[in-house]
């Protein structure tokens, strides 16, 4: 191989001399490190990821764990004094914070799924391509990009201006939430109208349904299970929101049940209150219950249960993509 | 009992694209009538305009009249989905809806539109329809098993059913049995032989030989090239147009010698 | 032809016949539409009301518009601009350094899931990145100011004393390294699954043709993801990190808990008090503003969402020339 | 309520003259633990009575205050003329008055190993603490150090100084002391912001607090409540070194007057005396205020407000919070001039 | 000069999946190689086992001996790498670099090898390629423009001028022509004749004209049933192959009666 070559069509093309080509055996020896190397970095950066997850949820297990019990999650923050125990024997708990959590949550799905959906649907099953469908479709993604202390802002603004100043109620933060669900929703549904076969939609029509009743019947239907697992992921990102809900749901120490007046608590603003608070006072006369660090307990014991949360829902929305999918032949 | 169809100087577009230049048909009442031709000739395009089908693609619109029993389908007054509930169609792939089961998959058409049906009204219906679609015998005993478990022959029927469940007069037929092997093909032609008693039937093939088998009468549709519009190029009884055309376009295609 | 008789049809059919549903398919149609257009009318309230509230700064008597910012910033400022633009520095250097950061990683293990784990592992490696983009950002607010800032302190400090001829690392470290590199750093681990699991979806995509086309010519493994999976997959990459750049530029609470606030034009990574975020700003600052400086604030979040609405716009843009 | 944290066991009996209703109150974070454990024992005799606070902030809590959303506010900082003059919009036509209700010690806390985590405290004159905040004194073996601790070992390490980085009613506190008792060494105009460059800025009195926990050689400035077990600073006052205690915190309040150019009826604004040279005072102090209308538009709201305020200020109140928070209780002269004001509220 | 291959007991595997079975072949130096046979019995499988292009595929792996020139290329100590170097690949469907110019294209491979090309040497080279690869011509005036701008043809000589490029021994093609129209076949095919006086080159193809037209010796794949190994049936020169087969299913095979 390390003649000189002619070529097929000698008298036209260059002569070529391949050895000036051919790789020196210390160049392919470099090549071989390299990919080697490249492969170590890329493993690497790998692992380096896991460090942070690994740091994350462990701290979190762990400083969590001490303080999580049936006492914690089934009192609210009420006649907490200082570092001293409640009657009960604990330190308050979260109660209220997720019953908050709950509701706020629930009041940003009953606003964002039915818009989202209704979105995607007049984007896919209406509007075909048209201008106003692209310009929405590429308003939806770039809403999604909205960060949530705007959200924040926005439905702050909006109450003060259209309720009255200095509002704050838990359906306040379920608007503010719903502006960064809204997206997610409008998304995912969009990708689950689009597998929806075409076939479906024309044999429906084809027997004399209505358009609407094709629609919610047969097109939705079929893909409910994706809807519903993404917008489960949707709840999953914003049910850990904090900055917007300090200023739209306020903070309350007590049970507030009523979405609608009021402040509510939140677990992530749970956990930033607690963090704010860092040490609780104990008086010299308190006996050995009362714990100066407690706050910071809970604050770890209370991301321990969001975090729970938060994995539950996404396990939830992926069992609920794959197991009820629409079988496929 | 099945009604006619009179199709007058339609012109059928895409957008602005002139997909089926000017055709004039007249589809007899309980006969079956195939249209064949070379494909991209708009056979398809024209089936779908005798139920405004065509009319759900973005931008498609026609001139011109179908006339159901003397009826413009489409008339200002007139609502496309009236039409198709009067106009079933059975589509190339069996589409059977993947949520439901065989019984609901039969009744979606008397459901999907909000009818309430007494139940013992709904097993008749059921059965009635699985009956006519020669698929009673193999499927009842797991009517409530998925529709999407059958096998493609089975699912072209169990279609079939669901379209003639509700009851229209014409039945059209976009290439029902190309998705199918040849034993599904045959039980869907002898079934279409049974249901020209009761429905007019419009079928598209690409199979001429089953164009042969199954018609009374015989639409060959042509197109002069890519990109142009398609048309009517010969319509005859289905003797006539295999055995003795009179058209020298139809008789190539007949014969073999293009398309 | 059956044995079963054909039920009675309901009715002979009239073409003209008023259908059922036909007014709900109208309503339905109608709220589709509605909720389309919705869209356009939340993003323009958004904006709308922002300005509303951040008016009486902006606009109205500039003097007197100084003078608030002068007294609400205690004299770090001296007018709405001068405020806004540290910050707008700050939130741009953060974000930009999370995403230098947050990029080579993602790539890598984007990767490293699509090219060289075996099918099982990348399967459990994605759900992994999945669960680090669940993770609520209070709570990487509370890692990183309570175990990641103490802990990473002699790593800030060794780069302080061998990097500290790049103006970048110039020394001292601040201790604790409460540092705008710190707070990089938890940005990126924060916007790394975005980036990952848009660009490993853009990887699994590459054609396998374009891979053997390099690996037929002698390519090692590498060298075939150089030439055809990067080229491949670069418009994908590019608006991945776009999308992660937007999200690094809107985070409040993990900056707001770690970051040493100050109001310079500086980029000294290593050292406390230099810059700040427009979002963590915000939070900081809104417990204690009055009415007015609620609106200062409000004007920084409409400089914010002006921001990200452009990066994200621009994200979008390339995605869609690319899908074409 | 659901889950509320009371004991079973000791139902408290409603008298008939006990409050019901729903009451908000916003404002000042420093006040939070105080006013839960106020909370707490106001619903002992007023169990009907739902009660919450936010701590969002006194400037907020005002803001929220003024808009009539909130019965009272707690603020560090008393009312300026122009709340003031908006409060009447929300006080049936009368002003706003504010009342001292949460005294608290600030500490200077510094993490130093060898002297913190020893439990030693350690000396300093005002000037030394300006000069320290002001990054004269860079390091923690610094001469005028060293003169003021002779006992201490005081290593060759760098301070870093860490302040509140969001406006602050204790950063304003703290700067209205080093200014009043070291003007030479502290030029700064005072304000609820930081004003220099010096140091590390963090968000809240917990930020302060952890960041300091987490290095070496680090001091700032925290409510009492606070501090926790970590290193204070020992204050020159009079020829001695005062140590921090709520009882020191309240000499030095008893030994201040009221500043007579607060506008409106009914205030009772503090002037502190940081200089003062009694022996034994803390002169470094917080003091929160309630926020509060003389009159009420509503009834219940004013019954409320009256017996909450009274409840707040009583000697039984002070107390509750001191237990909860280690804070300063009013001293009788200062809680004199708050009854009368709360007195004189209105109740139709 | 081209380079011989001897295939000893080669079993191919997908995973645990044995594709094809024990395939003993030898491939002449200088000559082109057909391999035919129906679908799935194993053609493009075995053509990737010669230069280790298998074993991307993941789970996939062989037994038995690859000998080039008596050098086993699955010997422990060779670099798959290396052996790809040696032996060039021509897929089945034109597969240019999208980002890189012509030029670009054909330098690609020889780039990997040497960084350090002077702009002169790299000139000739591709000159040399493209005109080797019958592309010269048409090309020369727009060497930068992108490679995809070509037509599928050109395309694919252009990718056929990349891989001579590397200057490798044997040159293996898989079915090079099925996404060519009959022109650009031929050209590929007139190259395919050319190139054999440098090269080894074997060639999967479907189309038995074509395996009857260019090559020397053709090896005939089979396969029991469908999910069997496929295997090595019948080995002839080609005038033998497609004239007077000594292998019955072989000659079933040529003359169209199955497959
Ligand atoms: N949705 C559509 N949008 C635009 N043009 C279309 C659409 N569907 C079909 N056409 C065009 O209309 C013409 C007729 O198409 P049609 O599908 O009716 O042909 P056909 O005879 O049914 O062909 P085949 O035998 O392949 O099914 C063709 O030129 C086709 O490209
Ligand atoms: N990536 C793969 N994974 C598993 N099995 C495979 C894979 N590729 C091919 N096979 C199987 O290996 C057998 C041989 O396939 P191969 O593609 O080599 O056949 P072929 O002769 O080239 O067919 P064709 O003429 O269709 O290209 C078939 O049974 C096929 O299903
Ligand atoms: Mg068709
Ligand atoms: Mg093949
Ligand atoms: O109570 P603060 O004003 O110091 O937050």
């Amino acid at each position: 191989m390390d003649q000189p070559q002619s070529s097929p069509k000698a008298d036209q093309a260059p002569a070529i001399d391949f050895d000036k080509f051919s790789p020196t055996r210390s160049y392919t020896a470099a090549r071989k490190r390299k990919d080697i190397a490249m492969r170590v970095l890329i493993i690497l950066a790998f692992v380096v990821a896991l460090i942070p997850l690994i740091s994350v949820l462990w701290t979190t297990l762990v400083h969590g764990a001490r303080r999580l019990n049936w006492d914690f999650l089934s009192h609210n923050m009420t006649n907490v004094i200082g570092g001293n125990q409640t009657p009960s024997g604990g330190y308050g708990g979260i109660l209220h914070a997720i019953i908050g959590t709950l509701e706020i949550t629930l009041g940003a799905m009953v606003i964002s799924i039915p818009i989202g959906i209704m979105c995607a649907v007049y984007l896919i099953e209406y509007a075909g391509g048209s201008k106003l469908a692209r310009t929405i479709h590429l308003l939806v993604d770039v809403m999604s990009g909205i960060p949530s202390i705007v959200a924040g802002l926005f439905a702050y603004s909006m109450f003060a201006i259209l309720v009255g100043p200095g509002t704050l109620s838990g359906f306040e933060g379920s608007v503010a939430l719903s502006l960064l669900m809204i997206p997610t929703v409008v998304k995912t549904t969009e990708e689950m109208l689009k597998i929806v076969p075409n076939d479906l939609r024309e044999a429906s029509l084809a027997l004399g349904v209505t358009k609407q009743r094709t629609i919610t019947k047969v097109v939705l239907r079929t893909a409910l299970s994706g809807i519903v697992s993404g917008s489960i992921l949707a709840i999953a990102r914003v049910i850990g929101e904090t900055a917007p809900l300090l200023m739209t749901a306020g903070y309350i120490v007590s049970t507030n049940a009523n979405l609608f007046s009021g402040e509510m608590t939140t677990l992530p603003v749970y956990v930033y209150q607690e963090y704010s608070k860092y040490h609780a006072n104990c008086p010299a006369d308190a006996g050995s219950g009362c714990v100066t660090g407690i706050p910071m307990e809970r604050a770890w014991s209370a991301a321990l249960v969001l975090i729970i949360v938060v994995l539950i829902l996404n396990l939830i929305g992926r069992i609920v993509a794959k197991v009820f999918a629409p079988k496929k032949k | 009992m099945g009604q006619q169809i009179d199709v007058n100087h339609l012109n059928i577009y895409y957008g602005s694209f002139l997909a089926v230049e000017d055709v004039n048909l007249h589809i007899a009442a309980n006969k079956v009538t195939a249209f064949i031709g070379p494909s991209g000739c708009g056979k398809s395009t024209v089936l779908r305009t005798l139920d405004r089908m065509h009319e759900i693609t973005p931008g498609a619109h026609v001139t011109g009249e179908v006339l159901l029993e003397g009826k413009n389908l489409y008339a200002k007054d007139v609502d496309p989905v009236a039409v198709r509930r009067d106009v079933g169609m059975v589509f190339q792939r069996p589409n059977p809806f993947p949520t439901m089961s065989i019984r609901q998959n039969v009744l979606a058409g008397v459901r999907l539109n909000n009818k309430k049906i007494a139940k013992s009204d709904a097993d008749d219906l059921v059965e009635w329809a699985l009956r006519g679609a020669n698929l009673w015998n193999e499927v009842k005993d797991r009517l409530d098993n998925p529709g999407i478990g059958l096998s493609g022959g089975q699912q072209q029927r169990l279609c079939i059913a669901r379209t003639v469940a509700v009851h229209p007069q014409v039945l059209l037929m976009d290439e029902p049995c190309s998705a199918l092997d040849p034993i599904s093909t045959l039980a869907v032609e002898d079934l279409i032989e049974e249901l020209k008693s009761d429905y007019t039937i419009v079928i598209v093939t690409h199979n001429m030989q089953q164009a042969a088998r199954v018609a009374d009468y015989t639409a060959f549709f042509n197109l002069k090239a890519v990109g142009q519009p398609g048309h009517l190029e010969y319509f005859a009884d289905t003797s006539t147009m295999f055995n003795n055309p009179q058209n020298e376009e139809a008789e190539r295609y007949v014969s073999g010698r293009f398309g | 032809m059956t044995s079963a008789s054909k039920p009675s049809s309901t009715s002979a059919s009239s073409l003209t016949k008023p259908v059922s549903g036909e007014k709900a398919d109208r309503v339905f149609r109608g709220v589709a539409y509605a909720c389309g257009i919705l869209i356009l009318v939340v993003l323009a309230a958004v904006a709308l009301f922002l300005l509303f509230r951040a008016w009486p700064l902006i606009g109205g008597n500039q003097q007197a518009n100084n003078a608030i910012i002068a007294n609400f910033t205690g004299g770090k400022a001296t007018n709405f601009w001068s405020y806004v633009g540290p910050l707008l520095f700050g939130t741009v250097l953060v974000a930009a350094l999370a995403l230098v950061i947050a990029f080579f990683v993602s790539i890598g293990i984007a990767l490293f899931i699509s090219h060289y784990a075996p099918k099982r592992l990348a399967a459990v490696l994605s759900y992994i990145v999945d669960i680090l983009a669940a993770i609520p950002s209070v709570i990487y607010g509370l890692w990183g100011g309570l175990v990641l800032v103490p802990a990473i302190y002699p790593f800030w400090n060794w780069v302080a004393e061998h990097l500290g001829w790049i103006p970048l690392f110039a020394g001292p470290a601040a201790n604790p390294p409460r540092t705008v590199a710190t707070v990089a750093l938890v940005l990126a681990i924060m916007i790394l699954p975005i980036i990952t699991s848009i660009t490993r979806d853009i990887f699994l995509q590459t054609p396998k043709l374009l891979e053997e086309a390099a690996l037929g010519l002698g390519a090692t493994k590498w060298e075939m993801i150089r030439l055809s999976v990067l080229p491949f997959a670069r418009s994908g990459i590019i608006s991945a990190s776009m999308l992660g750049l937007g999200r690094a530029l809107g985070e409040t609470m993990a900056v707001l808990m770690i970051l040493s606030p100050g109001l310079k034009y500086s980029f000294r990574l290593l050292q406390a008090s230099q810059n700040q975020t427009i979002a963590a700003n915000i939070a900081a600052q809104y417990p204690e503003a009055d009415s007015i400086g609620v609106s200062v604030l409000i004007g920084t979040g409409l400089v914010l969402f002006v921001i990200t609405f452009l990066v994200n716009l621009l994200a979008r843009r390339i995605t869609e020339k690319a899908s074409k | 309520a659901c889950g509320d944290n009371v004991d079973p066991g000791h139902r408290p009996s409603t008298n008939a003259a006990s409050i019901s209703g729903s009451f908000a109150g916003a404002g000042a974070s420093s006040q939070q633990t105080a006013v839960e454990a106020w909370i707490a024992g106001y619903q002992k005799t007023n169990p009907d009575a739902k009660i919450s606070y936010n701590p969002s902030g006194s400037g907020a809590g005002v803001v929220t205050f003024l808009t009539g959303a909130t019965v009272w506010a707690g603020s560090d900082k008393p009312l300026d003329d122009r709340q003031i003059e908006e409060s009447k919009q929300v006080c049936a036509g009368q002003t706003a008055f504010d009342v001292p209700v949460y005294i608290s010690p600030l500490a200077i806390v510094f993490n130093l190993h060898g002297v913190s985590d020893a439990g030693k405290h350690i000396n300093m004159d005002a000037a030394t603490v300006a000069r320290i905040f002001d990054g004269k004194i860079t390091r923690w073996n610094d001469a005028a150090l060293a003169r003021q601790n002779p006992d201490l070992e005081l290593p060759d390490l760098p301070i870093t100084v860490v302040h509140r980085s969001d406006k602050s009613g204790t950063t304003l506190n703290f700067l209205e002391y080093v200014k009043a008792a070291a003007p030479k060494d502290w030029k700064y105009e005072l304000s609820e912001n930081w004003p220099n460059d010096v140091g590390q800025g963090a968000k809240g009195t917990s930020g302060v607090i952890s960041t300091i926990d987490q290095a070496n050689g680090t001091i700032g400035y925290a409510d009492f409540s606070q501090a926790g077990g970590m290193g204070t600073v020992a204050i020159k006052v009079g020829d001695g070194y005062t140590e921090i205690s709520a009882e020191a915190a309240s000499k030095a309040v008893a030994d201040s007057a009221l500043d007579e150019s607060a506008a409106g009826e009914h205030r009772v604004v503090l002037d502190i005396n940081h200089t003062t040279s009694a022996e034994g005072a803390y002169p470094i102090v917080l003091v929160s205020y309630d926020i509060a209308c003389p009159a009420y538009r509503d009834e219940n709201t004013a019954r409320f407000a009256k017996s909450w305020l009274g409840y707040v200020t009583s000697a039984k109140g002070q107390d509750q919070a001191m237990k909860a928070t280690g804070s300063a209780p009013l001293p009788d002269n200062i809680a004199a001039y708050v009854r009368a004001s709360v007195d004189a509220m209105e109740v139709k």
